[in-house]
């Protein structure tokens, strides 16, 4: 079990943002486009981490939803970055050992040879530890 | 010499003068020292020879409060200062009547005293109407020569030239003295670390007595009273006990003269203890030159000095740490 | 006798400020809580031009490792020409003390408008560092006033 | 010596919570000269300040120092508190332990060494401080307003109602301002023109008016009461006393693209032009730039059919210098660019616009004629999307940090009206949060949605993407339903932030006056002056010192006029007696002081003094303290030390320099 509280701190550090910087306005949310694939919205990220909710943020779809488009948080106007906060979450997960998405014999029956070897590359730099 | 006597006895014969301001002997042959003739039987010991060194313009600003007009003696580069005593107020232009004197260069008693010369009994060749080269000492050890030009005063070697700025009537020939760069010894300094530049003038500057000696003779140093002798900025009366006081004197007298200071090269020769006290000064004159263009102080009796005036577009004083 | 490098060295700088620009910006950065080290003191003066030459030696002489001055952007003066004034004083100063062997980074002029709370506390503190990269001004200090 | 009491000021927690208080109090109490040290919750209040004159009284203080704020904000009071009890107020020094100190420092050590070292500076100070009588300086009755907006012209009006004269510099040419260019005002809809044309009629005729119009100001130079003025007015090439308004210029021009500044460049106008119809003076003026005369020296056709004989193509600009006791600046603001937020599609779609540029579709007189109509095609849109805060409220460098304050308030004004004019167009705003305090102003916003169906969205717009069959899909957020919304729009509209006018930078250099990050003037106390510059004789009028909207410019418009009143009824100001004082017998007569002297203050006198027995006349510097500011420039040019600034002296410096660095 993640202590809550740390775990908070650590996406804030990760992300390098401060989520109570957020007006609330929802341009996240209404820039994003993953949004209907989403259980927990990109507004809502911010509110999860203020309210120390990392758990349910964690095992949400959406953590593995976002695509880091990153539109979020070109257009974010207080520099939230909701973005950055989802991808920190992930991150989280991602440095405890196991808790990795997929396992890695699961990955060869996936592969479609349409997918760029880079795309792999980078997504096992970006997601193995 | 006799030409100068001779019109001297002349102007104050007619009344257009009522005293003369020139050079006596001193107790020396190489010490003539500056003197009030109000007689023209007194003019007897009037002298002006090479060691004649000695910037009259600022004994003008006590002459300048006397009954009638002061002739006095000045040398090309004491024009100069005259002129910029005039643009102070300080001198009544009216009070003098100037005779630009000739000068071939002044010379440095301790320059012949460097080569070995000493037991000085008696010199020729000083004279100012003398063409000779070199100079023929007497002394108790027989008879010495020495270059004229060896013996002469640094200043002479960075001479502004032998053209007097303001005079009356002229007298006697000119000779030019010129044969070196004026910053070049400034430039030396700019070019050492700054260990070695504070340990340079950490060394000349604890030479210093503080005998006021350089103020006291510099033309632009004319305070009726020195900042460093008034109470106004808590710093009078202060004895040299550490080695940033001289700094500080010398640092702000320069800054005080700064803009002013026509670099007449007085204070360098008459300190006793023989500290190059004219590199403040041309440091200054160096930068204000390089900063703010050209200026000389004393060229003119109304351009406005570099310190009083600028421009929009003039450096910031990042420009010292930028050029290292 | 290892004194010094034990303690750690809080360096003495005295800045000065002209009331209607600078001070105005050191009191922005202040009601705006934008920290920079306690070693900074400020004097407030009508304008930089006020700044004497003597006031910044006498400040060395007395111990200070570095001495700031701020006044408003030129063209901005209060007195429409002070500072023009200021920076060419400071200018020859600095020249000056460099000349004499002072590390030149121990004097500066930075231009700080009223608004320029943010530039204020960034100065102050790029100063700071600055003199504590260089360590104690003991070149130029008046041992006498050591306490 | 000095008898001085210290007082040591709380400040509630802002400077107890940080600084040792009662240490700084100890600690000063060592220092020479102090007699009496204490310290109080707060030393501005009434109690604080009966405790400074009850010790100045008891104790026989000669010397007082402030332990507090920053003196920019109670100097004043300390020194009047000081007066009251006797003391010359010029004996009261500040330590500022706050903004310097407690406000910036975190650790309560260290801050209280730094506040004990700044209070020894002040008593230093202090203990070399001489009682000072400030001088007196006239009043010019004379007060400048620039900027010709409501704000300067209902400043105008008021100043000039009390009886003073006043000159409106404007430098469109016409005043007005950007109130001209609404349709309706809320909260009551009525038309801007019909409340605003009345009141520029009144200014245009008030005979101690006089109006300025496509002037600028150029250069100001003196001092609360006395300032001097240079006023640009630029060559109009029309003579003002020969033209009739008639217009026939106007319709002959032939340099008709001339992109039209008052509606917003959304149509043209000509290079001869008024910029509206009721503008005033209706004198209109030739745009130099785009006049084919002026570019090729033929045409001339507005000459020709003038037949007042006005046009004067020779004409020069003229330099107008003139007094002023007050100046006012009412320069308004503007509408951010919005070349950053790509995001809107606002440079790619002609149908995407601002709330201002809205406003004059609406205006009958503007480019539609005041039909809603879409600037693409000219139908008429069915779907109309609101995008509330574009550029406000960014912590990001796109936008301005700050609310705009008017939009919500506009916005559901363009709602309201439009539904009630073209009940078939359907209108959606997205908004964060709809700000309406004012009064009637929540109300209205209701009105808006119950009575005339304004769908209101709370949630921002992600992006504005332009269809190819010209309509505009909207991609926004509902976050009550937590929702991704995608809108088909026939028109969006912006709220775009507001900015103070960008030539308000210049003029502020101009008249030394603050200015904060954003632009906006800084009033002298956020509170307590918000109509005053902390620049003496400097008021504040409308936008330029924050966001407001017409009923807040016009009170703030009333409360500057009052100020400026205030200080042009005064026959006499007593000046700042911190002025530049000469030692007659430390003067050479030198003149390198009046050389620097920005005042011309100084003079040179031959004067008869004696110089310990020494009696002589000198020529010495005598400085005029009705001309003398105090900046002190003087004082370093004097090589001899004998200029010295009062209340700012050399040995007073020294002290405080001595006191820091022990």
């Amino acid at each position: 079990m993640r202590n809550e509280h740390s775990a908070a701190e650590k996406i804030k550090e990760i992300s390098g943002t401060n989520p109570l910087k957020c007006m609330k306005c929802g341009k996240c949310s209404a820039t994003c486009p993953s949004f209907n694939e989403m259980d927990i919205k990109p507004h809502q990220f911010v509110s999860y981490v203020v309210n120390e909710d990392i758990e349910a943020l964690v095992n949400s779809k959406s953590l593995w939803k976002c695509l880091s488009c990153f539109a979020c948080v070109e257009r974010c106007p207080r520099d939230v970055k909701p973005g950055k906060l989802i991808d920190a979450a992930r991150q989280l997960v991602v440095r405890e050992k196991g808790g990795d998405y997929l396992k890695a014999d699961e990955i060869p029956e996936l592969l479609d040879p349409e997918l760029p070897q880079q795309l792999l590359v980078s997504a096992f730099r970006r997601y193995r530890r | 010499m006799q030409e100068l006597i001779n019109r001297a006895k002349e102007l104050l014969a007619d009344g257009t003068v009522a005293r003369v301001l020139g050079w006596k002997a001193g107790d020396l042959p190489y010490n003539p020292e500056p003197a009030y003739f109000e007689t023209e039987e007194s003019l007897k010991d009037f002298v002006y020879n090479g060691f004649c060194g000695a910037n009259l313009s600022k004994y003008m600003i006590e002459a300048s409060k006397l009954e009638g007009k002061t002739l006095v003696c000045l040398k090309p580069c004491d024009t100069y200062s005259f002129n910029q005593l005039i643009k102070e107020h300080r001198v009544d232009r009216e009070k003098a009547y100037i005779i630009g004197v000739g000068c071939k260069g002044k010379l440095d008693i301790e320059k012949i005293r460097k080569q070995g010369i000493k037991g000085i009994e008696s010199i020729s060749g000083a004279e100012i109407t003398d063409e000779a080269e070199t100079l023929t000492i007497q002394t108790i050890y027989g008879e010495k020569t020495c270059a004229y030009k060896d013996a002469m005063l640094e200043r002479c070697h960075v001479c502004k030239g032998k053209e007097h700025k303001i005079y009356d009537e002229l007298m006697g020939e000119s000779k030019e003295t010129k044969d070196a760069d004026r910053f070049a010894e400034v430039e030396k300094i700019e070019a050492m670390s700054p260990e070695e530049k504070f340990a340079f003038f950490q060394n000349e500057l604890s030479k210093c007595i503080r005998c006021n000696a350089c103020r006291n003779v510099c033309p632009a140093c004319s305070c009726r009273k020195c900042v460093f002798d008034s109470n106004k900025f808590d710093s009078a009366q202060k004895a040299n006990v550490d080695s940033f006081e001289e700094k500080m004197f010398h640092i702000i007298r320069a800054f005080h003269v700064a803009g002013r200071c026509t670099d007449c090269g007085e204070c360098s020769r008459v300190c006793p203890q023989g500290i190059p006290l004219h590199l403040f000064n041309r440091k200054f004159i160096k930068d204000i030159d390089t900063f703010y263009g050209e200026y000389q102080a004393g060229e003119d009796t109304t351009s406005k000095g570099p310190l009083t005036n600028f421009t929009f577009e003039d450096v910031e004083p990042s420009i010292v740490a930028e050029r290292g | 006798m290892s004194i010094e490098t034990n303690e750690e060295f809080r360096p003495k700088i005295v800045a000065f400020c002209c009331n209607w620009c600078s001070y105005a910006g050191a009191d922005l950065a202040g009601s705006s809580r934008l920290s920079y080290p306690a070693d900074v003191k400020i004097i407030r003066v009508p304008c930089s031009c006020r700044v004497n030459p003597m006031f910044i030696l006498r400040a060395f002489e007395k111990g200070a490792d570095g001495v700031i001055m701020c006044g408003c952007h030129p063209g901005d003066c209060h007195y429409s020409t002070g500072n023009y004034y200021a920076r060419r004083r400071m200018t020859l100063l600095f020249s000056m003390l460099d000349y004499i062997g002072v590390e030149n980074g121990r004097t500066r002029v930075e231009w700080v408008s009223a608004a320029e709370g943010v530039k204020f506390s960034q100065t102050m503190n790029e100063f700071v560092e600055k003199i504590h990269s260089l360590g104690k001004n003991v070149r130029l200090e008046d041992l006498r006033c050591r306490s | 010596m000095q008898r001085i009491g210290v007082f040591v000021c709380h400040c509630g927690s802002n400077i107890a919570a940080t600084v040792d208080v009662k240490k700084v109090v100890e600690l000063a109490a060592k220092e020479p000269g102090v007699v009496h040290a204490e310290d109080y919750q707060y030393m501005c209040s009434e109690a604080g300040q009966a405790k400074i004159q009850e010790a100045i009284r008891e104790k026989n203080l000669t010397g007082v120092v402030v332990c507090s704020c920053s003196p920019r904000m109670h100097e004043a009071t300390f020194r009047k508190a000081a007066e009251r009890a006797g003391l010359n107020p010029y004996m009261v020094e500040i330590a500022n332990i706050r903004e310097h100190c407690s406000w910036i420092h975190k650790d309560m050590e260290e801050a209280t060494k730094k506040a004990v070292i700044l209070a020894r500076a002040a008593i230093a100070k202090v203990n070399l401080n001489a009682p000072l009588q400030p001088g007196e300086s006239r009043v010019t009755k004379r007060a400048l307003i620039i900027g010709g907006g409501i704000a300067g012209i209902q400043t105008a009006l008021d100043i000039a109602d009390a009886g003073y004269e006043v000159d409106i510099v404007e430098k469109t040419p016409s005043i007005g301002g950007r109130m001209s260019q609404l349709d309706k005002t809320f909260p009551t809809l009525d038309c801007s023109a019909c409340i605003l044309t009345p009141k520029m009629v009144e200014a245009a005729a008030h005979e101690k008016i006089n109006i300025y119009t496509y002037s600028e100001v150029e250069h100001v130079s003196g001092f609360v009461g006395d300032f001097t003025v240079d006023i640009r007015k630029k060559a109009r090439s029309v003579n003002m006393d020969k033209c009739t308004g008639c217009g026939v210029c106007q319709e002959k021009c032939p340099s008709k693209k001339i992109p039209n500044e008052f509606n917003r460049g959304l149509n043209n106008r000509t290079a001869i032009y008024t910029p509206f119809a009721q503008a005033i003076p209706n004198v209109p003026v030739i745009d130099r730039e785009n006049c084919i005369k002026f570019k090729t020296g033929k045409c001339g056709v507005c000459s020709k059919v003038c037949q007042a004989g006005a046009i004067d193509y020779d004409q020069q600009d003229e330099i107008v210098t003139q007094k002023y006791g007050a100046i006012v600046v009412a320069t308004g603001f503007d509408t951010i660019k919005l070349d950053k937020y790509d995001e809107y599609a606002y440079s790619q779609s002609k149908d995407v616009i601002t709330s201002l540029e809205l406003e004059r579709i609406m205006n009958a007189a503007g480019p539609t004629k005041g039909h809603l109509e879409r600037l693409s095609d000219g139908k008429a849109p069915k779907e109309l999307v609101f995008i509330q805060c574009v550029g406000s409220r960014c912590s990001d460098d796109r936008g301005k940090p700050y609310c705009s304050k008017i939009c919500c308030m506009y916005t559901a004004k363009h709602a309201m009206l439009i539904r009630d004019k073209y009940p078939d167009t359907n209108v959606t705003v997205f908004y964060i949060d709809v700000r309406t305090p004012g009064k009637n102003f929540d109300e209205f916003y209701r009105r808006a949605v119950e009575q005339y169906g304004v769908n209101y969205i709370k949630g921002q717009v992600g992006k504005v993407i332009p269809q190819p069959d010209g309509s505009l899909l909207v991609q926004g957020s509902d976050l009550i339903d937590n929702k991704q919304i995608l809108k088909k729009a026939d028109m969006v509209v912006l709220a775009t932030a507001i900015e103070p006018n960008p030539d308000v930078r210049k003029i502020a250099t101009m008249l030394t006056a603050s200015i904060d990050t954003n632009n906006f003037l800084t009033e002298a106390h956020a509170k307590l002056r918000p109509v005053e510059s902390p620049t003496a004789g400097i008021f504040l009028s409308g936008v330029c010192q924050g966001p407001k909207d017409i009923p807040e410019t016009v009170a703030q418009a009333g409360a500057a006029a009052v100020k400026a009143i205030g200080l042009l009824a005064k026959d006499k100001l007593t000046t700042n007696p911190c002025t530049a004082k000469s030692d007659e017998l430390l003067c050479n007569g030198c003149s390198t002081c009046a050389n620097v002297c920005p005042y011309g203050a100084i003079s040179y006198e031959d004067k008869e003094v004696n110089d310990h027995g020494i009696r002589e006349t000198r020529r010495v510097a005598v400085v005029n303290t009705a001309l003398c500011q105090g900046c002190g420039a003087c004082t370093v040019a004097c090589p001899s030390g004998a200029m010295d600034l009062q209340g700012f002296s050399n040995r007073q410096i020294i002290a405080e320099v001595d006191a820091i660095c022990r």
